[in-house]
């Protein structure tokens, strides 16, 4: 029990000593505009990283379409803001903000649940293929759709701006492959760790709760799970919703950061999905601390191999990542690694009595 | 009244009929065995009993309650609790919260209650913590509380299973092999364990075992399976010394 | 009339589809393994066939020839170096990043080598259209060499795997590693094999690929092993008909649903498709139902 | 090894911490190494080559002392990479001329482009690192969607930003925002009125690409332009990005609809698979199309009598004959071993266009990015500039470029004027 609480001191305390070594760097003119846009980005990708590891790690299953619930967080509060912007101007922005969170992590939630209803009855391959085949459906489906609000209602059409017969194309919300431009932009750093914060606060104590436990005992062994009377459904549906939906915190995070919101396949698409999971199985699967670690490693990697290797980056990339996976999971180098740090120690030790004689 | 009370069991897959006409009356605190030459159906008899398959036919009846088609966990909440005979613990998790996840269903706390930390939480954790360290001192695991159940020897896996099943509180406990890959000191011990069980809770113990030491030296009643039909049944005395039981297990 | 050419198109895509599936199935059916760099293979494979006959002007069935021979030189090394060593981890998710990485990997290489330019593949296919019906119908020449190679692939491959001692090791190790082991069969041979036969076959399937669409970029291979994978998955993993099948129904329902739906929606229209048949029938169309004994 | 990974976490922490340190510490030591960076670019291009790597090294020792810094921002890795590499390429080449003869009213010009790989998240880490290298203005983004992102960024640092290929109307939202290339809906309404007017084809088809902001924005100002001409739009066809190599329903709709001309506002990658597919079901309408058509000549090992009779709104062709195309064409294909097309052709330009803004305002290096920003986006209206892809090319305040869209034909495979 001491030993988790530690543990989980430990991960926020580092998210927090960041912080703050981070704002003394800015405080002190010490901070590249490089690094200080990477922030955001940086809590984005932790809390993704997080919130799968819910589902990959925890629960154990192989989730390819993180990135639709992203997706969907994006979305359903960019056009939250947007609406409040237009319609509700004197709203203060911190409010909306806040709302805007809420109605993210929410409607990803809502779609986690209606997705989870027909794939958590799949298992392994099958159902990592399933939620494949939602993001992408979501990716698709949401870069077709054309959205506007003016005097005469709501208007929308799955083909094109023109099919909303609208007179002011400026009312046009969601602009099909355009998606949503001039969303307010109101994250920042301090709200990213904020919401960091509070993902590995959910998630952590999650873990480690009666709830935590029985969704761990269904990972290992469903079958056993089930004679003790662990309700199976309900229980993999917890996991995948609260993933789901902190997936839509990350979303709000992101179209909140950039002023233009696009579902390209690069970044809501399945590309995106498989690059979460990359953080999550390098980090360690169910190890929360790490894949918070891989990544942020491994959003900075790309980012800062510009500077060295322009041309090469994301040749070099690969090779780190497949060295790294290798290095981390490889039976032959963790028994290498394992007799390392063996060495070390007994040298140390024996330093110590050295010492002491 | 019996405990469990079974009749006209059957279930076939694919034209075979893996049990036919189960027959069996348990009476209340009587530790039963079950006994049959390989594959003759005493696993999937326990499947049926705890839900993983559906019967064909039959109807099962736990402690006057008719259990017949339900759920797994529906099956396990009425009373019914098993082990394996492939182990399967919860491999990842530690020992204490292998038999805390048995206790699931007996201590309740909400969702929100377990992230928030409300003290609600404190206190029911703090009780189950004590509940499963009352069963891991039976079972002689206390001191590896807080090791993964993976890292377990053998014999403390088998232990850990019935710990865990007990953890659930049931009225009736099934034993699937429990001395299996178990050496002659470590099944004695298993012997005495199974007895303290069953005065310790008052227990119903139903189990299945090959070791005919440990099924005379601890079973009051016997049901012989063969071909998935009850070759034989009635005290274990009578059973054990029934010539078609003899013929059954060493062939013609 | 134009249900007819649909139903051509459809078939005339999907029999790409179901070439690059052949491959994927194999390599998982035997090493239980998501090979997404498959699709980059395949890439190599069309870029190979485009420097032997193209760059340097030597004859097609020479380019097909040696894009065979370098595909599966490619997938042994790529076994050997980035899968091999995480075999026996305690995940195997691991090996499935790694496949990720190397996917990376050689679209990068390629694009460092051949530029991000498209290049225009010469068909190595010389067979003439068929006209129906005074040519209001008309089947491509590619499209009838892919199928048949398909059913060509198809068939030796299961008269392989059923019929010869290698092929029964391969089944051997998909069904227990250990148990293979210890029944003498060697099984780090049989798996480099079967990265072998798989990379070959991403060969075939790139080159025919290129042949039916002609435009080559680094990038070329990774949407349709997406759709192959897809595919894949449809006929049921591990399945050799069902990868045919899988990959020719896909088409099918993508043309369709382009033609009489909405052109933007086809890719929703084929996952949802996919969806509501892994529902129905959750290992796909021929896959086989494995139940965890109790 | 539950310990090693501890350990491992601390030292990748204490690692990411120095790191960042380090990037902000030595400002000076990163442009160093950028400069190097790019030097493998310079590399292959020939005479230019030794100012050109004289000048990087100067701009590592003194930030503004003697030379204007450009930033540049596009996709080089990725499925978009293409046009990426060709402005970078272009303005490269541009840089290097115009080092050569002396830099602009004395100072020379110092450029770093950064990989966006098509991604609105990874373009503003691109813009931040040419902040961080000390960029004073950018050439960038070389599409839409990261274009409209980093504006927004560049807007907040008022630096100036002239995009040579990002065509979407938000791209210039902002003041301090221009383009080289014409926006969408003045490509599409162009074209819509050249059909019209030429009477080129009464049943019109159109393919475009529906997950494309160029393309999709092309498609909806022509089918507004159309309204007003003499022809019908029978068919409107869109694909995705995800499905962009079976075009067989389209055509086959197109052809069902009898169109005789089919409108392609996509890039020619596409295109050539169009043609090579209409061509084997025997499907011959004309084909119109804009400036993404560009480049289909110089697809590599592609049959080019398909193009035969293709016809395109374009501001630049590589086979044109006047002396400014030819010698732009002559010496790209000299340093990069490669034909250019109209992205490189707009990179090109962009910096004879900064170059010409900065003469017009008397800037000077010295100056900082806002005053700098300031003095040029008050000289781009006032300038005119006879570049590779247009001749007497003017800008408005808004940030749109007026210039005269050529039409084109391609005959015996080259581009002939119409």
């Amino acid at each position: 029990m001491k030993k988790t609480v530690r543990s989980n001191l430990i991960t926020m305390g580092l998210v927090v000593a960041a912080y703050i070594i981070v704002q003394i760097l800015i405080g002190t003119g010490n901070i590249s505009s490089l690094m200080k846009g990477l922030l955001v980005p940086l809590c984005i990708y932790a809390i993704l990283a997080v919130s799968l590891n819910l589902t990959v790690g925890i629960l154990g299953e192989l989730s390819l379409g993180h990135a639709g619930f992203m997706c969907i967080g994006a979305f359903s509060s960019a056009f939250f803001s947007k609406c409040m912007n237009m319609f509700v101007p004197g709203m203060p922005g911190g409010l909306r903000f806040f709302l805007a969170i809420l109605i993210g992590a929410a409607a990803a939630g809502i779609f986690g649940i209606l997705i989870g209803i027909p794939v958590l009855r799949l298992k392994g391959d099958y159902l990592a293929i399933v939620t494949l085949a939602f993001g992408e459906i979501i990716k698709n489906l949401i870069n077709i759709l054309y959205l506007g609000i003016d005097e005469n209602g709501v208007h929308f059409s799955f083909k094109s701006s023109l099919d909303l017969h609208m007179e002011d194309s400026d009312k046009i919300i969601i602009n099909g492959a355009m998606g949503i431009t001039g969303t307010p932009n109101n994250s920042n750093f301090t709200i990213g760790v904020i919401l960091l914060l509070i993902t590995l606060f959910i998630v952590l104590n999650l873990v480690h709760s009666r709830d935590g436990r029985a969704i761990m005992a269904i990972r290992d062994n469903t079958i056993a799970a089930e004679s003790v009377g662990i309700p199976v459904t309900k229980y993999k549906m917890m996991a995948f919703s609260i993933s789901a939906a902190l997936a839509g915190v990350a979303g709000v995070l992101y179209a909140h950061n950039l002023s233009t919101l696009t579902a390209l396949p690069k970044n809501f698409g399945y590309n995106m999905s498989i690059m979460i999971l990359v953080f999550v199985v390098l980090g360690g699967m169910g190890n929360i601390r790490g894949s918070m670690i891989a990544a942020v490693v491994l959003t900075l990697l790309p980012e800062l191999l510009r500077g060295v290797v322009s041309d090469y980056r994301m040749l070099i990339y690969a090779i780190i990542l497949i060295v790294m996976m290798l290095f981390n999971w490889a039976p032959a180098c963790i028994e290498w690694r394992k007799k390392i740090t063996a060495t070390v120690k007994s040298k140390l030790s024996k330093n110590k009595t050295a010492k002491e004689v | 009244m019996a405990m469990l009370e079974v009749k006209n069991l059957s279930i076939s897959f694919g034209g075979l009929r893996a049990v036919d006409d189960f027959h069996v009356t348990i009476e209340n605190g009587c530790l039963y065995g079950l006994i049959g030459p390989n594959g003759a159906g005493k696993t999937t008899v326990f499947n049926l009993l705890t839900g993983v398959y559906k019967p064909d036919e039959g109807i099962i009846t736990l402690d006057g309650t008719n259990i017949t088609g339900k759920k797994t966990i529906e099956i396990n909440r009425c009373g019914i609790a098993r082990t394996f005979q492939n182990i399967r613990l919860f491999k990842e998790l530690t020992v204490l919260e292998n038999v805390k996840v048995g206790l699931h269903n007996h201590n309740y706390y909400g969702t929100l209650t377990g992230i928030l930390r409300l003290p609600k939480y404190f206190r029911v954790e703090k009780q189950m913590n004590e509940e499963a360290m009352e069963l891991l001192k039976v079972f002689d695991l206390a001191d590896e509380a807080d090791i993964l159940a993976a890292n377990l020897p053998y014999g403390k896996q088998r232990k850990l299973e019935i710990a865990r099943a007990l953890a659930t509180k049931p009225k009736l406990l099934l034993l699937d092999e429990p001395a299996a890959g178990m050496n002659p000191n470590e099944t004695q011990e298993l012997m005495d364990t199974i007895r303290f069980v069953r005065k310790h809770f008052e227990m119903t113990i139903l189990l299945i075992e090959h070791d005919m030491k440990l099924v005379s030296g601890i079973c009051e009643e016997l049901t012989v399976l063969n071909f998935g039909r009850v070759l034989c049944q009635g005290k274990t005395s009578d059973v054990l010394n029934n010539p078609e039981v003899i013929k059954a297990y060493l062939g013609e | 009339m134009s249900f007819v050419t649909y139903l051509i198109n459809g078939i005339s895509l999907g029999s790409v589809y179901a070439l690059i599936a052949l491959g994927y199935t194999m390599v998982y059916g035997i090493a239980k393994m998501l090979n997404f760099a498959h699709g980059d293979v395949i890439m190599v494979g069309g870029f190979t066939c485009y420097t032997i006959c193209s760059t340097m002007g030597m004859h097609p069935v020479l380019g097909v020839l040696i894009s065979v021979v370098v595909c599966t030189v490619l997938g042994i090394v790529i076994e050997k170096i980035a899968y091999k060593p995480l075999r026996k981890a305690s995940s195997s998710l691991a090996v499935l990043i790694t496949a990720i990485g190397v996917s990376y990997l050689l679209q990068n290489v390629a694009l460092l080598i051949f530029g991000a330019n498209a290049k225009s593949f010469t068909s190595v296919v010389n067979v003439e259209n068929i006209n129906l019906f005074d040519g209001q119908i008309s089947i491509n020449g590619v499209t009838i060499v892919t199928i048949i190679t398909c059913i060509v692939i198809m068939a030796v491959l299961m008269l392989f795997i059923n019929k010869t001692k290698m092929g029964q090791a391969m089944l051997a190790v998909s069904e227990d590693k250990g148990a293979a082991q210890l029944m003498g069969v060697n099984v780090n041979g049989t798996i480099s094999l079967t990265f072998a036969i798989g990379s070959a076959l991403a060969a075939i399937a790139g080159v025919l690929m290129c042949s039916a669409y002609p435009s080559l970029t680094p990038y070329t291979g990774s949407m349709p092993g997406i759709k192959a994978f897809v595919a894949a998955v449809f006929g049921g993993i591990g399945s050799i008909p069902g990868a045919f099948i899988g990959g020719i129904l896909l088409g099918v329902i993508q043309i369709f649903s382009q033609a009489y739906i909405s052109s933007q929606m086809a890719d929703a229209i084929v996952f949802a498709v996919l969806i509501v048949v892994l529902l129905v029938k959750p290992t796909g169309l021929l896959g086989k139902n494995i139940q965890e004994k109790v | 090894m539950k310990k090693f990974n501890k350990l491992v976490s601390v030292v990748v922490a204490s690692a990411m911490v120095l790191a960042m340190a380090g990037c902000g510490g030595s400002d000076a030591g990163n442009s160093v190494n950028n400069s190097t960076g790019n030097n493998s670019t310079v590399e292959n291009s020939g005479a230019a080559n030794n100012s050109a790597a004289n000048n990087n090294a100067e701009g590592g020792n003194g930030a503004a002392s003697g030379t204007f810094k450009i930033g540049g921002i596009g996709p080089t890795t990725g499925g978009a990479a293409i046009y990426g590499i060709n402005v970078m390429n272009g303005i490269q080449l541009a840089v290097n001329e115009i080092n050569a003869a002396g830099g602009v009213n004395g100072y020379q010009l110092e450029v770093n482009f950064q990989d966006d790989e098509h991604d609105a998240e990874k373009s503003i880490n691109a813009y931040n690192t040419v902040k961080d290298w000390g960029a004073q203005m950018i050439i960038g983004c070389v599409t839409s969607t990261p274009c409209i992102a980093v504006s927004e960024e560049t807007h907040k640092d008022n630096m100036m930003m002239l995009t040579p290929s990002g065509s979407a109307v938000k791209c210039t939202q902002y003041d301090n925002a221009f383009q080289v290339c014409f926006s969408d809906p003045n490509q599409g309404a162009a074209s819509a009125q050249y059909i019209g007017e030429n009477k080129l084809g009464e049943k019109i088809a159109v393919i475009y690409d529906s997950s494309d902001v160029y393309s999709s924005g092309i498609y909806e100002s022509f089918v507004k332009g159309a309204a007003n001409q003499d022809f019908e739009i029978v068919v409107a066809e869109a694909f995705t990005s995800d499905n962009k190599t079976d075009f067989s329903v389209q055509l086959q709709k197109a052809k069902d609809a009898n169109a005789d001309l089919v409108f392609l506002p996509i890039y020619y990658q596409e295109s050539a698979l169009i043609l090579t597919q209409a061509n084997s079901m025997g499907y011959a309408p004309k084909w119109f199309s804009c400036d993404g058509m560009d480049g289909i000549l110089g697809v590599e090992n592609f049959d080019v009598s398909l193009t035969e009779g293709v016809m395109l709104l374009t501001p630049f062709a590589a086979d044109a004959k006047d002396a400014a195309s030819q010698a732009f064409t002559a010496s790209y294909r000299a340093a990069y071993n490669d034909t250019p097309n109209q992205f490189a052709a707009d990179g090109y330009d962009a910096v004879y266009i900064l170059a010409e803004a900065i003469k017009q305002s008397n800037a000077n290096p010295s100056m900082s990015v806002s005053e700098l920003g300031d003095a040029l986006k008050a000289a781009m209206p006032q300038i005119t500039v006879d570049g590779v892809t247009g001749e007497g090319m003017t800008w408005v305040e808004t940030g749109e470029v007026n210039k005269a869209p050529r039409a084109v034909v391609i005959k015996n495979g080259e581009y002939t004027a119409m």
